[in-house]
């Protein structure tokens, strides 16, 4: 129907100068690195939301989708560094998947800006520190209209 | 019906002085399913802990929610309090409102609006928790150690005492490790083969310990209490159980002089066929194929096996692969010195009088290559002045690791004083950034050096080193009194940093164990869990964890030995029950979960009907393999794998919280 | 009312159509588009493609919205917020018009109108229907999948139409058959030129091939016949069938949103997927697609007529014409026939 | 072609009368003369209706999903080239047993365009069939147990259409150009998910959109829900979809879902060396991982 | 003009828990019952969750509240079952058709339930039970598959006080506990072992299709039962209750709207589509 969309749900806030993003780490490596720079009193910003998972092979593209769906403006995925991964393999699988995942939201118009992925160790508290800043900063510097298909 | 208790925790000052705790508990009481909302002081102290079990009785909550510190601190404490009130421990989640919030935000509007929305995401996450029944494997009562140094000696005793059987593997053909290089110890003195070589005898013949010598670990898979594990014995070229190692095969190898002896720090040279020192254990020799003129020259040379009397060289010895099943392994690979050529301006490698602490220590050893008298690999003849220089590559992270490594001061006091007792009226400079000296009788030790052995310790570092008429010309910096300094040394000790061994992330890869950036295996907890390794069943001990001097390595030795046999004092062990678990209705067994399960976890499962006629294959997840990592889950392309403890609905539901 | 019969000019019936959307009018006609012809709103009668048999989707949508928000909901704390999505339809009050489909399509309305009014009446359905004004052009040339006349239609019934035109060399004849369809021209009358009905061409005599009493006959008899499990293994469950279908119009209700807020709504179904009757048990009644077709047969020519007088069927062929498996509807209801 | 037929029917009554398989799918003359349809024949009386010629567009292994078909045991199929490579696919993935199997190749010289050959068209020439028979490699099945050859005229490819000539033209677009285009194709899904059911490698007996608990594509037929399907059904044929191009003869509004495929199939040769569907032995692409792998776009 | 899809709210007074995984969920609004009958089913929903149809539990005629009894098994339930007593309930109904009882007054009766199929015979039956006098003698069958799967378990005893009423509750073979007192043994089975005749009895018949087809043919063959004087219900998938949605057709019937309540006699010319 081309007249009308009837009764779409709206949304509230976020807007480009307070994004939300929402990062998917891993339990082993990215989230102690998170808990390392909090120990450590390292400031960063506050726009990130960070739900954990075991590991980065369990963070599904359906996650990154669903996302976006609910609002956010920018997406990270973050685990082990390679050969690190504390169940062996996980971060290979995902890393193989989401360079294909990454393709594909490309070609679907998905500015990939708003998505990050990044190799964040227990010991880089400084690097998960300065990743969210640095994504920050990127995704309150995109046009807003630059946003994804899944959400109106 | 979902009753859920929020607790939020003003950790004192460190969250409440940032979040907005009032805030947070009045937000949690208008989400629907919560039926209590309090915050308190110190939620992980004792009355904090009661208040979270008096709340769960008295309210019949079916689930709590702490918006806390970082579930690595205190999960496993509230889980433990809420167990005791008879809830399934993984109904407690922890919202990380202290590393995540208010230790890293700081304005307090903003920082208690992300609280709150960490407490709904968790109250949404706990509301859509299963009770989960962990899970008992049996476990296979024998342990595995890795790297047969200190470390892995003293733990494989351990253990063996314990009435435990060990497997010791060692890579070299010795095992001994880097102690058994050793001349005298610091700080009392004492020989280190004196009181290492007992020890490395009573492992040969201790009747619990199996030893396999220039063998490696090839292999591991399984999990606590089931490792299944793949040792390649390396062709040895000798049977071991005939060789009485009398020496008539080395005496008679023709290849003397061109083998660089690696036990010696390349100061002297062996045979092809060879014990790398005399004390080895076991003592039996090793044929080095690599060089052995038998099988570089087409079988020519058998002047080793026509020397031997009970005829035990066998030159068509194959590698064997040995196969045995343990419940737990102590990975002990110890450590390697770093590249000193990296200090070019030292001239490591160019002149040969510049050598490493190592090298020094078998300069000073009887059984080293001067038997104990300190010659200049140069010339042979004696130094008369020794300029030390600390921290070569530790502490510098533009050319080397910024961490300290930590025995460097304590050896390099040790290699001055022995040098003044050994060579009279000699002098030594030491080039030092601080002096280390915390442990029992360290302080006492190096302050001996200075003052009664009367080494020049000099604050500062050295620019630059060249020979000059048979002379190491070292110029440095005397930060202390400003000056410029220059000492013609007849020899100078790099006391270089350690890092871990070669090899040691592979052996980490193999055995599914962290290890930080530089290497060195990430223990469970730096504080309360030094002992185990992020890998269930798995103990980590000596050097190969980090720099620690000899009682350390000891002492974690011993950790790791009780860790396993307190382990081991059970007949089953308690594996975490957040595994995955297969929809069988929905799954089609297209097993892109087996193609991505590390751990071999998934396997097919044929389902009958009452005939007997397979009807569906679907997957199948063995709880014994599964570590619960998802990957699964991510692979499956209809869910119908779901990993308990992060199951997919819950994750939705922590995500559409989070919608704006 | 009384059918009144006028003449308009193809050069006036253009500047009709062009008058009724610079009046505001939502005008919807088969309009080109990748390489294929559907409905669509048109800005200008030119746009209007009048020369194919049938779009290749019918215009259900009008009437029955790929999605509808029955309510949208939100929250606060434990409080529920309710608003009504009827409102916006009501509220809505756009008035369209079908212009250029074809008699088929046009029966589609008052046949779901039955259903959607026996005892409860769904008001959705209703307002979007008040609101249709239908002008459909009588087809020449049925091709062989079309059957609207074994459907009880014919190529040049007006059976759900407002108006019906009839394309006689370079001018129309309307037959205005419901007042909406007088009201929707009144004010451009004078583009039309009143006529008489026996000045209009009389219909063909068009023939039947199968008589589709004989297909309901068969199907009151042979539930369990071996023909449907058979037939229908070359059924890939696509339900394309039922999506273009004009006078399907089963529905699924479904809520989605977050915690503070979202909507349930109704979104178009399908008995071909054999999850539509899965029971949360996991028993299914419909096990094969064989049975899935069977209802599908069943609810076109047997249930809904037994039920509502009236075949759920207007023979207008677009499930045989773009089955990827070339299934014939028209083929299956005349072998049922002759069963 | 009466000979081709003639061999179809050949192999298919010797199959099912030495009770070899007890079902062959083929072909056999349709609707119109234009078109043909799936044929399933149990007795060998019936193999006289086999048939093949250049309107054999489906592609049967789809065939081999459904519950009522697998129970059949063994079955012989008649496949075209592209088609063989989602047989193979399908014995990857564990759906197919090789010795459950009879395949019967047959030779194709390319297909017409379905919307074409309604309109009449009857000659096949690089304008009327399908992209996938202008980048065709296996105009002859890679693995068969019985071959027929083609009667059907070669096709000539001159290279002057260029095949998914789109997909470069979106590449070089802007993300919001792109999302534009997408989402105009995306509004006029429907939503009957019949590009699934025509996918041989969509065999999940419960596809994710089904499932409920949770909800992880939105149910709605408007944009939003649109997108999500077309994303994750795209996404579940990353580096498995073998090019049939049914999804995109099915869809019933036309939105060009090859030009996904296509994209996802060269990028995952381009990353990882995979081509679906061209070896039963080799390990499918997403249930491997290599150290080396692209690491580019991360952090 | 009205949307006859727009729930009302309703407030949950109270939740049994009646075995592991059902529960019984009492509802009232504007603190009392609504009108149906029994028989008559509704739409349930947390709204956000989609909505799930139930048969109404209770009898019509105790006013303050009305029930429903479910099983958490979907993303409806198990939103229903994190609900709290006080929470809103969104609900939809009285829909379908419903018991016949001006046909019932007078005769003896005997209902028969199993498992979670309870819940319409509990509707009914306390219904009668409220209308004691109009009734002949009552007799109840109720089985599980285990001791722990009966539900209504706290009203049994009150069923027992009614003059001439006999309840006789069974669990299948195995299904019982050391402490069992009832029957043991599958509903058919125990059906023809109580003293039943097919003159002037209306049987209601209520369970899991298995169940239903042997109690049929144990009453209709064994004890001499009419067909018109058995009735069943039919538990086809719903989405709208409306009779639009077209989900729930079996042969030219609506179940949501010329259902869910049958007699044997129109369930035989029903197609097997059930």
């Amino acid at each position: 129907m081309e007249d009308k969309k009837e009764g779409t749900v709206k949304s509230e806030g976020n807007n480009v100068s307070d994004p939300r993003i929402i990062a998917f780490v891993c339990n082993w490596c990215t989230y102690s690195g998170a808990d390392l720079a909090g120990t450590s009193r390292m400031k960063y910003s506050d726009n990130v939301r960070v739900i954990k998972l075991p590991c980065s092979g369990r963070i599904d593209p359906l996650f990154i989708i669903e996302a976006f769906k609910k609002g956010a403006k920018g997406v990270l995925v973050s685990g082990c560094h390679p050969g690190d991964c504390h169940y062996i393999s996980g971060n290979y699988h995902s890393r193989r998947k989401y360079a294909a995942f990454r393709d594909l939201l490309g070609f679907l118009g998905v500015d990939l800006n708003r998505i990050e992925f990044s190799w964040i160790s227990a010991s880089e508290g400084n690097k998960w520190v300065s990743v969210i800043n640095e994504f920050t900063d990127k995704i309150k510097s995109l046009n807003d209209n630059s946003s994804d298909i899944f959400k109106k | 019906m979902a009753r859920i208790g929020v607790f939020v925790c003003w950790c004192g000052s460190n969250i409440a002085g940032t979040v907005d705790v009032a805030k947070v508990t009045e937000e949690a009481k208008k989400v629907p399913g919560v039926v209590t909302a309090v915050d308190y002081k110190y939620m992980c102290s004792d009355p904090g802990q009661n208040s979270l079990r008096n709340m769960i009785k008295e309210q019949k909550l079916t689930g709590v929610v702490l918006a806390a510190c970082s579930p690595h601190m205190h999960e496993n404490t509230f889980r433990k309090a809420a167990v005791k009130e008879g809830l399934n421990p993984y109904f407690v989640e922890i919202a990380n409102i202290r590393e995540q919030v208010s230790w890293v935000h700081e304005d307090k509007e903003r920082a208690t609006q992300k609280a709150v929305d960490l407490m709904k995401m968790m109250v949404e996450k706990v509301k859509r928790d299963r009770p989960i029944e962990d899970v008992r494997v049996p476990l296979n009562k024998k342990a595995l150690v890795i790297g047969g140094g200190i470390s892995g000696i003293q733990a494989a005793l351990d253990i063996a005492n314990g009435g435990v059987e060990v497997l010791l593997v060692e890579k070299e053909p010795s095992i001994g490790g880097r102690m058994i290089q050793l001349d005298e110890t610091f700080p009392t003195l004492d020989c280190s083969s004196c009181i290492m070589t007992p020890k490395m005898v009573e492992v040969n013949q201790h009747p619990n310990i199996k030893l396999y010598t220039y063998s490696e670990v090839e292999d591991v898979s399984g999990y606590i209490g089931n490792f299944k594990v793949k040792i390649k014995k390396k062709a040895r070229s000798v049977v071991e159980k005939d060789c009485t190692g009398c020496g008539d095969c080395w005496n008679a190898c023709p290849m003397h002089k061109n083998v660089k002896s690696e036990f010696n720090m390349n100061l002297s040279e062996r045979t092809a066929i060879y014990v790398p020192f005399p004390q080895a254990v076991p003592l039996v020799p090793v044929l080095d194929r690599s060089v052995c003129l038998h099988f570089k020259k087409g079988g020519k040379c058998v002047k080793c096996y026509e020397a031997c009397g009970p005829k035990c060289i066998d030159f068509d010895i194959k590698d064997e692969i040995i196969e045995e099943t343990v419940g737990a392994i102590v990975a002990s690979t110890g450590y390697d010195l770093m590249d000193n050529s990296l200090y070019g301006e030292y001239g490591y490698g160019k002149y040969k009088d510049v050598v490493s602490g190592l090298q020094f220590e078998r300069l000073l050893s009887a059984s080293g290559p001067t038997e104990g008298v300190i010659k200049r690999p140069s010339d042979g003849t004696t130094p008369q002045t020794i300029v030390f220089i600390q921290c070569v590559g530790s502490r510098d992270p533009e050319k080397g690791v910024p961490y300290c490594s930590k025995v460097c001061c304590m050896y390099t006091a040790k290699h001055a004083k022995l040098f003044a007792h050994k060579v009279h009226g000699s002098q030594s400079y030491v080039f030092y950034i601080d002096i280390r000296a915390t442990s029992k009788g360290y302080e006492e030790f190096v302050r001996g050096t200075m003052e009664q052995d009367g080494a020049v310790y000099l604050r500062g570092r050295v620019s630059r080193i060249y020979e000059d008429e048979g002379k190491l010309i070292v110029k440095g910096a005397d930060t202390l009194s400003g000056n410029q300094v220059e000492i013609a040394a007849d020899m100078v000790v790099l006391a270089t940093g350690v890092i871990p061994k070669k090899g040691s992330d592979k052996v980490a890869q193999m055995l599914g164990i962290s290890y930080d950036k530089y290497g060195f295996f990430t223990e469970s907890h730096p504080k309360l869990r030094p002992a185990e390794s992020s890998t269930a069943g798995i103990y980590l001990a000596g050097m190969a964890q980090g720099p620690r001097d000899i009682p350390e390595s000891v002492v974690s030795g011993s950790a790791a030995a009780s860790k396993i046999l307190g382990l081991f004092s059970k007949n089953e062990y308690e594996v975490e029950g957040t595994i995955a678990s297969v929809n069988e209705a929905t799954c089609v067994a297209c097993f892109y979960c087996q193609r991505v399960c590390g751990f071999s976890a998934i396997s097919r499962k044929e389902i009958k009907d009452r005939s007997g006629k397979v009807i569906k294959v679907v997957a199948s997840v063995n709880p014994g393999l599964c570590t619960g990592c998802g990957a699964c889950v991510n692979a499956c392309f209809s869910k119908s794998i779901d990993v308990k403890g992060f199951m997919d609905d819950q994750i939705y539901a922590e995500i559409k919280s989070l919608a704006i | 009312m009384e059918e009144k019969y006028f003449e308009i000019e193809a050069e006036n019936l253009k500047k009709f159509v062009n008058s009724l959307i610079s009046d505001n009018f939502n005008v919807i006609a088969p309009k080109d588009k990748d390489g294929d012809t559907f409905y669509g709103k048109i800005d200008k009668f030119d746009e209007a493609n009048l020369d194919i048999l049938l779009p290749k989707m019918s215009y259900k949508e009008y009437l029955l919205p790929k999605t509808e928000t029955l309510f949208e909901y939100s929250f606060s704390g434990a409080d529920v917020d309710i608003k009504d999505g009827l409102a916006s339809v009501t509220g809505e009050n756009k008035k369209r018009v079908i212009f250029g489909g074809r008699p088929c399509d046009a029966a589609a309305g008052p046949i779901m109108e039955k259903v959607f009014n026996w005892d409860y009446r769904d008001e959705f359905f209703n307002e979007r229907f008040k609101n249709l004004t239908i002008i459909s052009i009588a087809c020449e040339k049925p091709d062989n999948y079309c059957f609207c006349t074994e459907m009880q239609l014919s190529p040049e019934s007006s059976y759900g139409s407002d108006i019906l035109l009839k394309k006689e060399g370079n001018k129309y004849f309307a037959a205005v058959v419901s007042e909406k369809g007088l009201e929707l021209i009144t004010p451009y009358l004078s583009l039309f030129k009143e006529t008489t009905k026996d000045k209009v061409p009389a219909d063909k005599d068009w023939k039947k091939i199968f008589e589709i009493e004989k297909t309901k006959g068969f199907l009151d008899k042979n539930f369990e016949h071996n023909y449907f499990q058979d037939r229908f293994l070359s059924c890939i469950g696509c339900g394309i069938c039922t999506y273009i279908c004009p006078t399907c119009h089963c529905f699924d209700i479904q809520d989605e949103g977050n915690l503070k807020e979202g909507r349930r709504i109704r979104n178009w179904d399908s008995c071909q997927f054999a999850i539509f009757t899965l029971h949360t048990s996991g028993h299914n009644p419909r096990v094969t697609q064989g049975d899935r077709y069977r209802q599908r047969l069943m609810h076109k020519f047997k249930i809904y007529s037994e039920k509502f007088n009236k075949y759920l069927c207007v023979g207008c062929g677009r499930c045989s014409r773009n089955c990827p498996e070339d299934i014939d509807l028209k083929e299956i209801a005349r072998d049922l026939s002759l069963l | 072609m009466a000979n081709t037929d003639e061999k179809l029917q050949k192999i298919a009554n010797d199959l099912l009368e030495s009770g070899e398989v007890s079902l062959v799918i083929g072909y056999t003359k349709g609707s119109n003369p234009q078109r043909m349809r799936p044929a399933f024949i149990t007795k060998t009386e019936d193999a006289g209706r086999l048939s093949f010629s250049r309107y054999a567009v489906q592609d049967l292994a789809v065939f081999l999903k459904k519950p009522e078909v697998k129970k059949f045991g063994k079955i012989g199929i008649v496949v075209k080239g592209c088609d063989e490579k989602a047989l193979n696919a399908l014995i990857q993935e564990y759906q197919v047993s090789r010795d459950n199997i009879k395949i019967i190749g047959v030779e194709c010289n390319g297909i017409i365009r379905q919307n074409l050959a309604d309109k009449g068209e009857t000659a096949v020439s690089e304008a009327t069939v399908y992209d996938k028979c202008l980048i065709c490699n296996e105009h002859t099945p890679i693995l068969y147990d019985y071959l027929v050859e083609s009667g059907e005229p070669k096709l000539n490819v001159s290279g002057n259409i260029k095949p998914y000539a789109k997909i470069e033209e979106l590449d070089a677009m802007s993300p919001e150009e792109k999302n534009s285009f997408w989402e105009k194709e995306f509004d006029k899904c429907i939503k009957c998910y019949a590009c699934r059911q025509a996918c041989p490698l969509c065999y999940c007996s419960r596809c994710i959109v089904e499932k409920n608990m949770p909800q992880w594509i939105d149910t709605n037929l408007e944009e939003t829900g649109n997108a999500q399907w077309n994303l994750i059904r795209a996404y579940h044929l990353s580096g498995r979809c073998i090019g049939c191009g049914e999804c995109e003869r099915a869809c019933p509004v036309n939105i060009p879902l090859m030009m996904i495929n296509e994209k996802m199939a060269r990028d995952t040769y381009e990353l990882f060396g995979y081509k679906s569907g061209l070896d039963i032995n080799a390990k499918p692409v997403f249930g491997v991982f290599s150290e080396s792998d692209f690491n580019e776009f991360i952090k | 003009m009205e949307n006859i899809y727009l729930p009302k709210l309703a407030e949950i007074k109270e939740i049994i828990q009646e075995t592991s995984d059902t529960k019984t969920i009492r509802l009232t609004i504007n603190s009392g019952s609504i009108d149906f009958l029994p028989g008559q089913f509704g739409e349930f929903s947390v709204i956000g969750e989609g909505e799930s149809t139930f048969g109404f539990s209770s009898s019509p005629l105790r006013k303050e509240f009305f029930e429903f009894s479910f099983r958490a098994s979907g993303r409806a339930t198990t939103g229903i079952n994190g609900l709290n007593p006080g929470d809103k309930l969104s609900f939809r109904g009285p829909y379908g058709n419903y018991f016949d009882t001006a046909k019932m007054k007078g005769k003896n009766l005997v209902f028969v339930g199993g498992g979670i199929g309870m819940a319409p015979v509990k509707s009914i039956l306390e219904y009668c039970f409220d209308e004691r006098d109009d009734y002949g003698k009552i007799t109840v069958l109720y089985g599980a598959r285990t001791v722990n799967d009966l539900l209504y378990k706290n009203v049994f005893d009150d069923w027992k006080k009614y003059k001439n009423t006999e309840v006789v509750i069974t669990v299948d073979p195995g299904g019982e506990t050391p402490d069992w007192t009832g029957k043991v043994g599958f509903v058919p089975t125990i059906l023809e072992q109580l003293p039943l005749k097919g003159e002037n009895t209306i049987a209601v018949v209520c369970g899991p299709p298995i169940m239903i087809k042997f109690a049929l043919k144990s009453l209709e063959e064994k004890m001499g039962f009419d067909k018109e004087n058995i009735i069943t219900t039919l538990e086809n998938r719903m989405k709208c209750g409306l009779g639009k949605c077209g989900r729930c057709n079996v042969g030219s019937v609506y179940v949501c709207k010329d259902g869910p309540v049958f007699t044997a006699r129109e369930l035989e010319s029903l197609p097997n589509d059930f």
